[in-house]
């Protein structure tokens, strides 16, 4: 299968919506979850390929590096069936959500910011790479005001932020092009050893702010908390579990792969470290649980960066194993919430008191989500926090080390305030319905089990996908040729 | 059935356990008593195969090779048959008790992780197995306190949580600090490379692995999670978490200590008495734990509070005397240990008993039960003179091992404090007997029955334990000299009724039947005196005035309170307190942090962003 | 002017000193931005689009003589746009339609009255009934000659959505159907993607040109780029006057 | 001059995005703010424009007067990403504006110190 229609597909699709939105109430969603679920087909389909080589697929036929190509590597893949797998899931999650919103323009949006989302990935080109963060951008500043009254103040603040950093961003481009000459990102990982220092330190921070919004780092993530919280939950858990898988990638491809072995790693470190610590403390007096899961998520990513930017092999397949984990188990998390806080009607955490028995399954998933998070044995987030502590201890980066425990250790008191509300108290509200939410709870709750006690194979992949990172010689071959 | 058997199928029945009990509230306990009766017969049966069967599995995760060992030492045998054979009488206890429980589902099912993760813990042969299994304990033992009914159950477990996950954190660190070192955890190699590393280093990385261990202990700065989570986790819960669950922070003290030569890495250090200074420190600690758990066991209204305490203060001697290293103070903690789990799981089984019928712990609300109760009572008296170390129990001997440790040495204040602790514990425990059986029957208790047989089995089973060790000390000794063989100790003389110590010997036989003739002569005082006469309770000191506070006047209520207030001011100064406000002052960071940053403004945001830009451009120029 | 804003001014100026240390080409060491009109096209990928090499070896283009030359269209800018950077235009008509979708969402049912008062004066309306067909006909003519002449489907799409915008200006009840925007809008990103999915079936690859290229230079030419610059033409007029009409009747 | 020919428009545009940046982070009024963006959008467009000029260059188009691809054309390439980056600034605005709108219509007021009610 040719991974174009990774991106073609979703789109074609979703330009069709509002023309068939009129036939069916729930067409426009069922739209939304067969092209999801094709795209996950095609992923898995691509899954031997990728193994053996790189795929580099031209666009129109033209020669690379003069038109745009794509690339999809291990880390690519990887990158794209979790996407896929996810918003899949969360389109099942939507389908409970008939009559609240506008189906056809939400369907519309969750699809397009799918599309941008998987050319983040996909795309070979800077610019290009541009395009598609707008696109999910953009997509996703309207999937923000989803809600209503409510999400428009925040949904504005998140398009200022937005747009200053796509400024940023093309301006970094700009830059680029003017000094090397091409847009491809390969060209310019082979000559980016060449430019001026100054200039390449201008570049790397142009392109920090610029990605650092779909990243979720400090302080571009201040839209975060208030877009999470005035957002609809599957909106939420697309932005926490997808969005910000996308943007970490394209912040790895920039920051290893284009300008790699550049030296700037430190302004990740920083930034990072900020993040988590910031991240942890805030949510950790949250008494909203979207809010809370919001800052756990920004703390996450803090935690990611972080780890990542340790530059070596081993702390680099930590941070992807985290961040997989991340994912996995903060999309369960938020569809579990999401169905929870439905349920009672409100987002405050005494309101969920003895919700898990009543709710059994979103209960259950709530609570695997978080005894993952916390990391607890068996389960997919307790293999990569280990993994991060014996790496940066391997680096003898005690000061780092002591920082995430503390930051894990914030997270555990909270994640077990809301678990222990869930289970140990009398429920008092009325639970209004119960909905059908076995099947994402259940493939996410099982995948996080398998990680967590099958971790090799994933971890294996892993590992080839670091090396290769941290050498963008590969990189640049496979595209390039040979040099 | 090979040790990792052993481990995995209480894991894997849990989740039947659960689905089961799920419909038949009753099943659980009772699939419990059938696996843990197994796997009794099991443990008995791998007695003195040590190091044959030991398994490895080797996993390669995370791009290294963890080599996951499980091995059969004695140390891990005896602790092994203590948690299994706690979990089979619990579980008989619990057939009954249950019955009325709502979470009885969730209670099975956690107990059988719990009994599988300590087997995984004691049977462990390298760190990483070790720590995987400490974490499953934490975790479930968690759940298991939250999962009480009382109010402060949420708050308890949540502390006992956090303390040990800054403890698991430190331990892992130290885990992998020694990995990234010598590629491998195994006891015996971590326990070398130990001793091949300045002893700064090794001290360092010790305690950090000691502390999780000091904190499962509870001992002094770290017991705040003890007497919440005892007094709060559910009632068939507290016997095993005080009999069983502290007794695993010491056995993972006695690897450091003995099976990591402690002694020899501090031989070169300052000494104080022959005793390196770290040694002295941690016995230091004991004796503290002793004190503040005895001063603060006589001020509890609350019963189970009151044996919770006593607990820590408990394991305050058995620290005490396993850090002093000699084979007197090795073989006198580990005697105590293996009698305070008896001792204390039988006093908290029949708490568990009392609540069941009287449905509270406060001890003014009570009274008068030996009329009712009597099995009930019998156990308790049985344990409480355990606890009180009088012979011929069992908790005589092993007290008396402790102070020939400690006075063979010259300890004149661990001496002091483990006097004071034994003469507060009489104190302590006396209180709960005279409040709780003795004194008059309430109007509202009239009615009330003893236990189910069921429940009564597993005290008479405790009681009977108590009085064998108690004459027979030989038997424990006979495994205890076995750990000491297996870790190079020097083992104490004795036989199957003499212990031989520094100054002298203890016959128990002989005490034995001094005490059963004096005994005999008391029943005869007791049948043929005259009986005394009872008075309604409420009747002796209302004078017919009016009462605002019933409870107040009950005499039950402040019963020692002319000694707690010396100790008012201690008690004031409460560790608990200093650890809360900690707690709060995070949140208050968190929300104000929260506030100045996320102040809602989105130019705020924006300008933040070009700060940063600003900020890490002048780095980037630093750099 | 706040604290603030003085902070904010002395920020945004040392953030303008930090980016002007880009252009520090004083010290000559590595590749640097170049200077302003001192650009070496040779060293750029753009001279292969000029010379229209990148597949096919190097040869002279001569307008209105050479036959079925690369990307085939007189105007470089338009076979970037339509040819050899075709998926960043599809993602830049993406991006239009979400903004036209999104903001149909957020500004919600389109029965609201315009936001003029009245109708504009006689002079206006009649000004606006010679200016429409004329402007019209300007935007069509832009759209088709895309790759001869500056302009094409996005120049083309704005000016065909002005010549609406001088309706709505003019007639205050004016209304535009919006449902026959969105058909228009979906068929013609539709299109624009099944063309490229035709290029992936004939030549294996996404957004190839398939069709031959004619004569540079004259209007049959250059494959489907006129095709696509038509597309998008629909999609731009019919997406910016779905715009226009959603803020006037906002 | 030559300074100014050199600077006019790449370090005009860099300002002209530094002035929108500076009004984004001062104004007080939503609409103005959305200006503000609008400023940054042009300026970053005028700096990519003129990153691709050539002393001298033609425009990029061959005509019957300039016929052959051998001429001293400008780079279309910056060309055609301002092309794309105009519409993407478009998108954003008019996205913005519609929330700007609805700000109104639910609050009544443009003035963002009256609009934080909604905070954290």
């Amino acid at each position: 299968m040719n991974p174009s229609l990774l991106i073609a597909l979703p789109l074609l699709i979703s330009f069709t919506i509002p023309l068939f939105a009129k036939l069916h109430k729930k067409f426009p969603n069922i739209l939304v979850l067969i092209s999801t679920l094709i795209n996950v087909l095609i992923t898995i389909s691509l899954f031997n390929t990728v193994m053996s080589e790189p795929l580099v697929v031209k666009l129109g036929n033209w020669n690379i590096p003069y038109g745009i190509n794509l690339y999809v590597d291990k880390l690519a893949l990887i990158s794209l069936i979790i996407i896929s797998v996810l918003t899949f899931l969360i389109a099942i999650f939507n389908l409970r959500n008939i009559g609240e919103l506008n189906q056809s323009k939400f369907n519309t949006m969750f699809l397009l910011a799918f599309a941008g989302i998987n050319g983040i990935i996909l795309t070979g080109d800077i610019f290009n790479l541009f395009v598609f963060i707008e696109i999910a951008a953009i997509a996703t500043y309207v999937l923000a005001t989803m809600k209503r009254k409510d999400s428009y103040q925040a949904a504005f603040k998140y398009i200022v932020m937005g747009s200053i950093a796509s400024v940023f961003l093309l301006m970094a481009i700009a830059f680029t092009y003017s000094s090397i000459g091409s847009l491809n990102m390969a060209v310019i990982a082979k000559s980016a050893g060449q430019l001026n220092p100054s200039l390449l330190r201008v570049i790397t921070l142009l392109l920090l702010v610029g990605i650092g919004i779909e990243a979720e780092l400090f302080p571009m993530n201040l839209w975060v908390p208030e877009v999470y919280s005035k957002s609809y939950v599957g909106v939420t858990a697309l932005f926490s579990g997808v969005l910000s898988v996308a943007g970490i990638y394209a912040m790895l491809r920039i920051y290893f792969t284009i300008f790699g072995n550049s030296g700037l790693y430190i302004y990740l470190t920083i930034i990072g470290a900020i993040t988590l610590i910031l991240g942890e403390l805030i949510a950790y007096q949250q008494n909203n649980i979207k809010k809370m899961l919001a800052y756990s998520s920004i703390a996450q990513m803090g935690l990611v960066i972080t780890v990542i930017s340790l530059n070596s092999v081993e702390t680099m397949q930590a941070g992807l194993f985290q961040l997989l984990n991340h994912s996995i188990l903060k999309v369960l998390l938020f569809i579990s919430a999401g169905f929870m806080t439905y349920a009672v009607g409100s987002n405050k955490i005494k309101d969920l008191a003895g919700l898990g028995k009543k709710m059994p399954i979103a209960g259950l998933g709530f609570s695997i989500g978080s005894l993952g998070i916390m990391g607890i044995p068996f389960l997919n987030g307790f293999v990569s926090k280990m993994m991060i502590l014996q790496n940066t201890l391997g680096l003898e980066k005690y000061f780092i080390t002591g920082l995430i425990l503390l930051a894990t250790l914030i997270e555990i008191a909270y994640y077990i305030k809301v678990v222990q509300t869930l289970y140990f108290k009398e429920n008092i509200l009325k639970v209004k319905q119960l909905f059908p939410c076995l099947i994402p709870v259940s493939i996410l709750s099982l995948t996080a089990f398998y990680l967590g006690v099958f971790p090799q194979s994933v971890i294996n992949i892993l590992n080839q996908v670091s090396s290769q990172l941290l050498d963008n010689s590969n990189y640049i071959i496979s595209i390039l040729g040979g040099i | 059935m090979s040790l990792s058997q052993i481990i995995i199928i209480p894991i894997i029945i849990s989740i039947f356990t659960y689905l089961i009990s799920k419909k038949f509230k009753t099943a659980g306990s009772l699939i419990n008593i059938i696996l843990s009766g197994y796997i009794l017969y099991t443990i008995t049966n791998i007695y003195g195969k040590w190091d044959i069967l030991s398994q490895s599995l080797n996993i390669n995760i995370m791009g290294n090779n963890f080599n996951f060992i499980l091995n059969n030492s004695p140390l891990a045998w005896l602790l092994g048959i203590m948690t299994v054979g706690s979990v089979f009488l619990i579980s008989i206890f619990s057939v009954s008790s249950q019955k009325n429980i709502n979470n009885a589902a969730s209670f099975s099912f956690l107990f059988s992780i719990l009994m599988g993760s300590i087997l995984g813990v004691v049977f462990a042969g390298d760190l990483m197995t070790l720590f995987i299994f400490w974490e499953l304990m934490t975790w479930s033992s968690f759940f298991l306190i939250s999962s009480g009914k009382k109010e402060g159950a949420k708050k308890a477990s949540y502390r006992y949580l956090i303390l040990s996950t800054i403890g698991a954190y430190l331990m892992i660190t130290s885990i992998f600090i020694i990995y990234s070192q010598i590629n491998t955890l195994e006891f015996t190699q971590v326990a070398n490379y130990l001793q091949s590393i300045p002893a700064l280093n090794s001290i360092i990385l010790i305690i950090m692995m000691g502390i999780p261990f000091l904190i499962k202990t509870g001992v002094f700065p770290v017991h705040v999670w003890v007497n919440g989570a005892h007094s709060n986790a559910p009632k068939e819960f507290s016997p095993f978490l005080s009999g069983m669950m502290l007794k695993i922070g010491t056995y993972g003290l006695m690897l450091l200590l003995y099976l990591v030569p402690l002694y020899n890495i501090l031989d070169t250090s300052i000494k104080f008495r022959g005793l390196p200074i770290f040694n002295y420190i941690l016995a230091l600690f004991g004796g503290i734990t002793i004190i503040t758990g005895t001063i603060l066991a006589i001020r509890q209204e609350d019963v189970k509070k009151l044996v919770a305490f006593s607990s820590i203060s408990q394991m305050g001697y058995i620290v005490m005397a396993l850090a002093i290293t000699t084979p007197l103070g090795f073989t006198g903690g580990l005697l105590h240990l293996m009698n305070h789990m008896i001792f204390k799981t039988t006093i908290f089984l029949t708490m568990a008993a009392v609540i069941y019928r009287t449905n509270t712990t406060k001890m003014s609300e009570m009274g008068g039960l030996i009329f009712r109760m009597p099995v009930t009572f019998a156990a308790y008296l049985t344990a409480i003179i355990a606890l009180a170390g009088i012979p011929p129990t069992n908790g005589f001997i092993s007290k008396w091992v402790i102070y020939q440790a400690l006075i063979q040495k010259g300890y004149i204040f661990l001496s002091v404090a483990a006097f004071f602790g034994s003469i507060g514990s009489f104190m302590y425990v006396f209180k709960p007997l005279s409040t709780v059986f003795l004194g008059q029957l309430k109007p509202i208790h009239k009615d009330i029955k003893e236990v189910p047989f069921l429940m009564q089995i597993p005290m008479y089973i405790l009681m009977a334990l108590m009085v064998l060790f108690g004459v027979l000390p030989g038997i424990q000794m006979n495994i205890i000299n076995q750990i000491a063989r297996y870790l190079n100790i020097e083992t104490v003389q004795s036989t199957l009724y003499t212990i031989t110590g520094a100054y002298g010997a203890w016959n128990s036989l002989i005490i034995f039947n001094v005490f059963v003739g004096g005994f005999l002569l008391a029943l005869i005082i007791f049948v043929f005196a005259k009986k005394s006469e009872l008075v309604g309770l409420m009747d002796t000191y209302t004078s017919g005035e009016y009462m605002d506070d019933p409870e107040a006047y009950h005499y039950a209520y402040k019963y020692y309170r002319p000694f707690d207030r010396i100790f008012d001011s201690f008690a004031a100064k409460s560790l608990t307190r200093a650890y809360d406000t900690f707690a709060r002052n995070i949140t208050k960071l968190g929300n104000l942090l929260g506030k100045t940053i996320v102040t809602g403004n989105g130019q705020s945001y924006a300008f933040y962003m070009i700060l940063l830009m600003v900020i890490l451009a002048f780095a980037g120029w630093m750099v | 002017m706040r604290f603030r804003d003085y902070l904010s001014l002395f920020l945004v100026i040392i953030l303008g000193f930090i980016i002007f240390q880009a252009f520090d080409g004083t010290i000559d060491n590595g590749l640097n931005i170049k200077q302003f009109g001192e650009v070496n096209l040779s060293e750029r990928t753009s001279i292969h689009y000029i010379n229209k090499d990148v597949n096919n070896e190097s040869t002279q283009i001569i307008y209105n003589e050479s036959k079925n030359p690369e990307s085939g269209s007189a105007n470089y800018v338009t076979s970037i746009i339509a040819n050899y950077r075709a998926l960043d235009t599809l993602g830049e008509i993406t991006v239009l339609f979400i903004a036209a979708a999104g903001l149909a969402f957020v500004l919600g049912d389109h029965n609201k009255n315009n936001a003029f008062a009245s109708d504009a004066s006689f002079i206006v309306k009649i000004g606006v009934k010679i200016l429409f067909p004329l402007l019209f006909l300007l935007g069509i003519y832009i759209i088709i000659h895309g790759h001869l002449t500056p302009g094409g489907g996005f120049q083309g799409g704005a000016v065909i959505a002005t010549a609406i915008l001088l309706k709505f200006l003019a007639y205050k009840d004016y209304k535009l159907n919006h449902t026959g925007l969105t058909i228009l809008e979906s068929f013609a990103g539709i299109s624009f993607l099944i063309i490229g999915l035709i290029g992936l079936y004939t030549d294996g690859s996404f957004l190839t040109n398939f069709l031959a290229n004619g004569t540079i230079g004259t209007l049959f030419s250059a494959g489907v780029i006129p095709i696509i610059y038509i597309l998008i033409g629909i999609k731009v007029g019919a997406e910016l006057s779905g715009i226009i009409s959603n803020l006037i009747n906002a | 001059m030559a300074f100014l020919n050199q600077w006019a428009y790449i370090g005009g545009s860099i300002i002209l995005i530094l002035i929108g940046l500076f009004g984004v982070l001062t104004r007080r009024n939503l609409i103005k703010i959305v200006v503000s963006i609008g400023i940054m959008d042009t300026g970053v467009n005028l700096l990519l424009v003129s990153l691709g000029y050539i002393n001298g260059g033609l425009a990029p188009i061959l005509t019957a007067t300039n016929p052959t691809n051998n001429l001293n054309f400008v780079d279309p390439l910056p060309q055609a990403l301002v092309l794309t980056a105009i519409v993407i600034g478009v998108a954003i605005l008019a996205l913005a504006l519609s929330i700007v709108i609805k700000i109104y219509e639910n609050n009544n007021t443009l003035q963002i110190d009256e609009l934080r009610g909604l905070k954290l």
